[in-house]
C-alpha cells in the first residue's frame, strides 16, 4: 500500500525541502547539534547532582552518554510533530523548546509542571508542543504515538511522530503491535530503538536472538537501519531521510541507534552487572569530543565557544532551578482534579447519608 | 419512531454519528468488509470509505493504543473489541493508558474515545464468548463503563458516549441484540450518561441490574406484582462507573429493602459495590439484608446447556430473592 | 546460545534418527499422510453436516482444504510431545490419537468430553496425549506451549512442542512475545503458522505488510521457511526437519504453510468477504486429489484402497457419534467443579446466616 | 528464631523453596544478575544458576504465560512482576489463562504457579510505580491472591503458595520490604491459605485489611485502645481471594461493627466485596454502617508528597472511622 503525499499547509511546507543525504551538513546545523548535546548533558548532570544533594524526592533515568542518539534523532521537528518518549527521553524537552523552568518543576514535583506533580521524574510530556505525557509502561508511548500518526494520515497533515525506545521495549507484545500496525498502514512514523545494550540489568542478548535489532523492521515490511547511535551526524542524516520519506507518505522507519548509557538504569542503580571495561569503552567514544573533534577538523569550534555555551546553559538551568524551587506544591485535594473532564471533587469529598422516609403507596 | 433490535439501534446510532461528525471513525475486527461479527457495523465501510471503518490487524493493544492516539490528536475513535472475553490483551492500553492519560497530563493531553464491547453469556458461546468483565474498568477510575438494556438506551446512551470527551467503555450484550425491540425516535436524541433509570415504579422493594438481566428483573417484577401484588422498583443502572448513586439511595431511602441483579461473578461483581454503598449510607433505611443475585464464582461461563443454565441468573432466582427479602 | 543434544529415554531415542529431507518418504508414510487427510476431511465434513442438522448447538471451525498443513505437521509426533493447537485445529485430536468418541462427545458438549462440556466447539485438548486445551484467546496456547518447551528443556527432555497459529494470530503481542522468548532461550519448539489469507474476514495484507510470513522468524534469530501448505509431503518434510533439529537443542522453527480454508472461518460465516473465483482456485489446488495424483504417479494409489478408508472411517464416526449423543450432559451443579484443586461447591451452595451474639467483655 | 524484614523473610522462602524442591524456578525482570530492583531474589541466580532463575525479556506476558505452560509440564514456577503497574500486559496471560485453565480442562490441566507482585504507595513512586490492582484478581475465580502484612506471614505464606496446587498472586507491598522486623523461625513452616489471622482481639469495633495498611490499622487499634479505651478488633485478611469471610463474620456478630480499611481505590475494591458479605449474610448483627477507609477514587497514586499524602488512608482517617462507627 503506498499512499499520496499528505498535504500540509504551506508555511509548512517550505520547511520540508527534500533531505540530501549525500549533501554535506551546513555549519550552522553541526552547530545546533553539537551545542543540543552540551546542553543535554549539562542539564542530566545538573539534574543528577540534585538528586545526589537530596534536593528532590523520586529518582531519574539519565541518558547521559546517549546524547548523540537523543539529539540527532528529534532535531528540527516541527512543532506540529509529535515525539513520544520513554522514561530516558527527558531531553527530548530541550529538543523540542519545553521551557526549562517548566522541566525543572516537574523534577520538583511542583503544581507548575506540565502535569502539576503527577507523574514521576521519568515521565513528562508537554502539550503545547506535543509531547505525548507517557506511562512508564514500557512501549505505551509508543503505540499512542502509532495513533497520532494514524491521525495525522486521516486529516492529511504533514506531521511526523518520532517514537522512542530502548532495546529491551522490542520484547514487549505492544512494541510489536504498534509497529506491525504502522506497516499495515504505512503511518508517518519513525521508530528510534536505542539499544544501549542495558535494559536496567538485562543485556541484550538475553531481549532476543538478533545481533542488528533493526533487522526486526522486515517482519513489518518496513524499512530499517542500524546507525552508530555515538555519531550524531549519521543518526541526524538517518532520522532525517525517515522523517521527510514519512512526511511525504512513504511510511515508517525503524532506526536502531547503537549507543550506551553511562550511569546506571536509574540513580539508584550502580549497575554493578556491566563486565569490567565496558562504560570505559564507551567512555572513549563520548559523542560529544567526538563531534568536537569532527567540528574542529572543519574549523567550526573552539573551546572559547564551548566555554560560552556551557556558562549559557549553567545560567538558564540556575534560574529554572530557583523558579522550581520556589515554585508551590499542589495542593492535596488538587488530587482529585483532571480524573475526568467533569469535576468529581464534590461527590468524593462529600458523601450524603440516607435516612428512612415513608413509603409512598401506589 | 420506528420499532427497532438492539443492534439495529447501535448501528443507526454508528451511522449518524459517523455522519455528523467527520472525526468520528471506527477500527476493529472484522468490522469493515464484514459489517463485524455481529453485524453491528454492517454496510458502514460501504458508505464512509475504510479509511474510516478500518479492518485492523488481529490486536486489541493497538486497536486501543492506536485509538487514543487518534483521540488525542483529535479524532473521536470508537474501536470495538469483538468479544469482552478478549479485551484482556487491550487492559494495559485501556486501564493504565486510556483511563489515566487526562489525570497524568493534568488535563492537558485526553482521549475521547468509545470502545464497544460484546459481552455476556445465555446465547452457548462457552467459556470464551460469554464473559462479562465490567469489574475490571468500574474499578478503573477515569473511565465512564455504560451497559444499555434496551435498544433506546443503547442509542442515546452510544451517541452521548461519543459525544463524551471521556473515555467510555460501552458494552454491548450479544444476547439483547435481537430479542429486544422497542420504539426509537427518528430524531437525534441522547441520554446522559451517569444517570440511573427507574424502569419500574414500585414501594416494596428496590430491585437494582442492568444489560440483559435488566430484562430478566423487569420480568420477575411483572410476575411478583401478578402473583403475589408486590410492587418492586426497578432501577436500571445504564452506567456503571461512576455510578449514579442517588438514584437507587433514594429509592432504597423509600422501599427499605434492595435486591441487586448482576451476570458477572460474585465477588467483587457491581453489586458489591452497591451493597457496599447502601450498607455505608442508607444503613438506616434497611429492614433486610441486601441480596445478591449472582452469577456463580467460576472461571466463566461453560457451554453445555445445563452448565450454562447453572451459571446464568434466571427470572426464578430473581423471584425467589425478591420474596426473600420482602418476607424478612 | 547452543544447548548440548536434549538426552531422553531410550525407547524414545531410537525413533529420533536424523531426518534427511532429501530422502523419499518411504510408501508406509505416504500412505500415512494420505489417509490421516482423508480421515480428517472426512470427520470434519461430518461435524458440519451434524451442525446444519441441527444435532449439537454451538459453532464449529473447520479446517477443510488446510489438510495437508494440518497433516503434515503434526504426523509422527510421540505420545510425549505436546501439541498447542488453536481454534481451528480439532483434527489434530486425529493425529495424536484421541479417541473419535472423546471428540463427538465433545463436539455435542456431553460429561463423556475431555472438558466435560466446558469449552466451546472449537477448543478442545486432551491431557493424556499432550494435547493443551486451548482457550479461545488467540496465540495464547502459543505462549503455553512455549512454556512446556521452557520445561522440556530445563528437564532435558527429548520432546518437543508443536504450536499451531494463524497468520492473523501474527499480529497479536503475545504471538510475538512467544517467538522472541523462544528465540532467547533457544527452545525445542516448532511453531506452524497457517497462512490461510484470510482472519475471519480479514485479508493477510490488512495483518501485516509482508508477503512471506516466515520472514518475520528473523526478528527472532530464527529458521524461517515458507512452503506450499497444500503439498503435504512438503509440510511434513519441513517439519519433521524442524522437529529433529528441536529435539537435538539447535532451537526453535517458524513454518510458514500457505493454504486455505474452504468454508467460512465458522459454520455461521457465509464468506461473502472473499473475491469472486479465489475459491475454485484454491479447490483446485485440493490436497487430497493432489497426493492421489502423486500416489498413483509412484504407483501406491488405487480407488478400491480409498473407499475402503472411507468406509472404514465413517463406520468409526458412525459408532462416536452414537456413544457421543446417548452419553449423558454433565449435571448443573457440576459447573462448580475444577475451579480450584479443592472443592467450591460447600461454599457456593450453603451461605450461612450470621445472627448477633453478646459481646464477650474484656 | 531470627529478627527478619519482611523482604529478608521472602529471600529466605524463595531459598528455601529452591532447595527443597528442583522444581521450583524463577523468571522475571531483573531478578537473575541484579537480583531484583527490591533485591528480594539477592543471590539466587548464583545459588541456583542462570537456568532457575531466569532473567527474562522485558515481557509481562510471556513471562506468566511461559510459567503456565511450565507449570503445566510438571514444574513449580514462581514468576515475578516488577510493579504491580505493568501486570496489566500479562492480564490475558493471567486471567484467561492461569485462571481458567483448570476449569477448562476439567481438572486434567493445571499450573500451579506463584506470581510476586510488587505492589503498593507510600514511597513517592508516583502513578506508575505505586498502584494497588489486586480487585481485577480477586474478582477473578479460579486464582488465589495473597496479600501479606508482616515476615513471619510473607513467608510461611509464599512457602504455603509455591507448594499449592493453584495460581497464587502473591502481593508484596514494597513500604512494607524494609519498614517492618518481625522474629521470623528458623525451621520450616507454612501458613494456610485463606485464612484470616485476628492480629488484634477486641469486642468493640472489627476493623478489616491486609498489606500495609494492616499496620496502619493495628497502629490506629492501638491509639483507641490508649486514648480512648476502645477495643478494636484487627482482622488480617492474608487471603484477598477466595476470602475467609467466616472469620471477619463470626467478629463482627461479636462486635456488631464493621470497618474496612484497604489502599486501592474505593469503588470495587476489596471493601466493597466485605461490606457486602456484611450486609447480606450478618444483617442481623449489625448496629451502625460499614465504614471504609480507601484510597480515593483517582487513577493511581500521584508522585508530588501532598497528592501522595492525599492519596494513601492515614492513621488519623482510619482512627477517625472507628470513632464513627463506634459513636453511631
Ligand atoms: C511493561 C513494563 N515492564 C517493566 C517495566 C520496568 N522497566 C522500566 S525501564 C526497563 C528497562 C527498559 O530497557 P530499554 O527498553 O532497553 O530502555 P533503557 O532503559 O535501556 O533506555 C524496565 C524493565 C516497565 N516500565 N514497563
Ligand atoms: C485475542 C483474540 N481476538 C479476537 C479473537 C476472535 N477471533 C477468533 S479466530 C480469529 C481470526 C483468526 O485468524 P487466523 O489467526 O488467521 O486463523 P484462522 O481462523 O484463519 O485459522 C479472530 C479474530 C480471538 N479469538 N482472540
Ligand atoms: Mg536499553
Ligand atoms: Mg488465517
Amino acid at each position: 500500500m503506498t499512499h499520496p503525499p499528505y498535504t500540509g499547509s504551506s508555511d509548512e511546507l517550505h520547511r520540508l525541502a527534500a533531505f540530501d543525504t549525500h549533501a554535506p551538513l551546513e555549519e550552522g546545523t553541526l552547530g545546533k547539534l553539537y551545542s543540543y548535546m552540551l546542553k543535554c548533558r549539562t542539564v542530566e548532570e545538573r539534574i543528577r547532582l540534585l538528586y545526589r544533594q537530596g534536593r528532590f524526592s523520586g529518582n531519574y533515568f539519565s541518558a547521559v552518554g546517549q546524547e548523540a542518539t537523543e539529539v540527532g534523532a528529534t532535531m528540527d521537528l516541527l512543532p506540529e510533530d509529535t515525539v513520544a518518549p520513554s522514561h530516558r527521553n527527558f531531553v527530548t524537552h530541550i529538543m523540542k523548546g519545553t521551557p526549562l523552568k517548566l522541566m525543572f518543576a516537574h523534577i520538583f514535583l511542583r503544581k507548575a509542571s506540565p502535569d502539576q506533580g503527577r507523574c514521576a521524574q521519568a515521565h513528562c510530556g508537554y502539550a503545547p508542543l506535543n509531547i505525548i505525557t507517557p506511562a512508564s509502561t514500557i512501549a505505551a508511548q509508543l503505540a499512542i504515538g502509532t495513533g497520532v500518526a494514524l491521525a495525522n494520515k486521516m486529516q492529511k497533515k504533514m506531521s511526523v511522530v518520532v517514537a522512542l525506545s530502548g532495546e529491551g521495549s522490542t520484547s514487549l507484545g505492544l512494541w510489536h503491535e504498534s509497529l506491525n500496525f504502522a506497516g499495515v498502514q504505512q503511518l508517518p512514523i519513525v521508530f528510534i530503538l536505542e539499544n544501549n545494550l542495558w535494559a536496567e540489568s538485562v543485556p541484550a542478548q538475553l531481549q532476543s536472538a538478533v545481533a542488528d535489532f533493526s533487522i526486526k523492521a522486515q517482519a513489518y515490511g518496513m524499512r530499517g537501519i542500524t546507525v552508530d547511535g555515538n555519531d550524531v551526524v549519521a543518526v541526524y542524516k538517518a532520522a532525517q531521510e525517515a522523517i521527510y520519506g514519512a512526511r511525504q507518505g512513504v511510511g515508517p522507519t525503524l532506526i536502531e541507534c547503537k549507543t550506551y548509557r553511562w550511569y546506571g538504569h536509574s540513580e539508584i542503580d550502580p549497575a554493578k552487572y556491566r563486565p569490567v571495561g565496558e562504560l570505559e569503552y564507551w567512555k572513549s567514544r563520548d559523542p560529544i569530543p567526538a563531534m568536537e573533534r569532527y567540528l574542529t577538523e572543519r574549523g567550526f569550534w573552539a573551546d572559547s565557544w564551548k566555554q560560552e555555551l556551557l556558562a549559557e546553559f549553567e545560567r538558564e538551568i540556575d534560574e529554572a532551578i530557583e523558579f522550581a524551587e520556589k515554585s508551590p506544591y499542589p495542593d492535596p485535594v488538587d488530587a482529585l482534579d483532571h480524573v475526568f473532564s467533569f469535576s468529581i471533587r464534590e461527590r468524593e469529598l462529600n458523601r450524603k447519608v440516607w435516612a428512612p422516609q415513608v413509603a409512598v403507596m401506589v | 419512531m420506528a420499532v427497532m433490535t438492539y443492534i439495529d439501534a447501535i448501528t443507526s446510532a454508528l451511522r449518524e454519528e459517523m455522519a455528523r461528525d467527520e472525526r468520528v471513525f471506527m477500527i476493529g475486527e472484522d468490522i469493515g468488509a464484514m459489517g463485524g461479527v455481529f453485524k453491528a457495523t454492517k454496510g458502514l465501510q460501504e458508505e464512509f470509505g475504510s479509511a474510516r471503518v478500518i479492518d485492523s490487524p488481529l490486536a486489541e493493544g493497538i486497536i486501543i493504543s492506536s485509538s487514543i492516539g487518534a483521540a488525542m490528536a483529535g479524532m473521536r475513535p470508537v474501536p470495538e473489541i469483538q468479544f469482552a472475553d478478549f479485551i484482556a490483551p487491550a487492559m494495559d492500553s485501556i486501564v493504565e493508558q486510556a483511563a489515566k492519560l487526562r489525570y497524568r497530563s493534568a488535563g492537558t493531553q485526553t482521549c475521547p474515545l468509545t470502545v464497544r464491547v460484546c459481552y455476556g453469556g445465555g446465547v452457548g458461546g462457552g467459556l470464551y464468548h460469554s464473559q462479562t468483565n465490567t469489574s475490571w474498568f468500574i474499578h478503573t477510575p477515569g473511565l465512564i463503563v455504560v451497559a444499555p438494556s434496551s435498544p433506546y438506551d443503547a442509542k442515546g446512551l452510544l451517541k452521548a458516549a461519543i459525544r463524551n470527551d471521556d473515555p467510555v467503555l460501552f458494552f454491548e450484550h450479544k444476547k439483547l441484540y435481537r430479542s429486544v425491540k422497542e420504539e426509537v425516535p427518528a430524531e437525534d436524541y441522547t441520554i446522559p450518561l451517569m444517570k440511573a433509570a427507574v424502569k419500574r415504579k414500585g414501594s416494596d422493594v428496590t430491585a437494582i441490574s442492568h444489560g440483559y438481566m435488566l430484562q430478566l428483573t423487569l420480568q420477575a417484577a411483572e410476575k411478583m406484582h401478578k402473583e403475589q401484588g408486590a410492587e418492586v422498583e426497578v432501577i436500571d443502572l445504564r452506567t456503571l462507573a461512576p455510578l449514579d448513586k442517588d438514584t437507587f439511595l433514594e429509592s432504597v431511602a423509600r422501599t427499605s429493602r434492595a435486591v441487586v441483579v448482576h451476570e458477572a461473578n460474585r465477588t467483587l461483581g457491581i453489586g458489591a459495590e452497591i451493597s457496599a454503598i447502601i450498607a455505608e449510607e442508607a444503613f438506616d433505611c434497611l429492614d433486610a439484608p441486601i441480596a445478591r443475585v449472582t452469577g456463580p464464582d467460576i472461571p466463566a461461563v461453560p457451554a453445555s446447556p445445563p452448565l450454562e443454565n447453572f451459571y446464568m441468573p434466571s427470572v426464578e432466582r430473581i423471584v425467589a430473592a425478591l420474596e426473600r427479602t420482602l418476607e424478612y
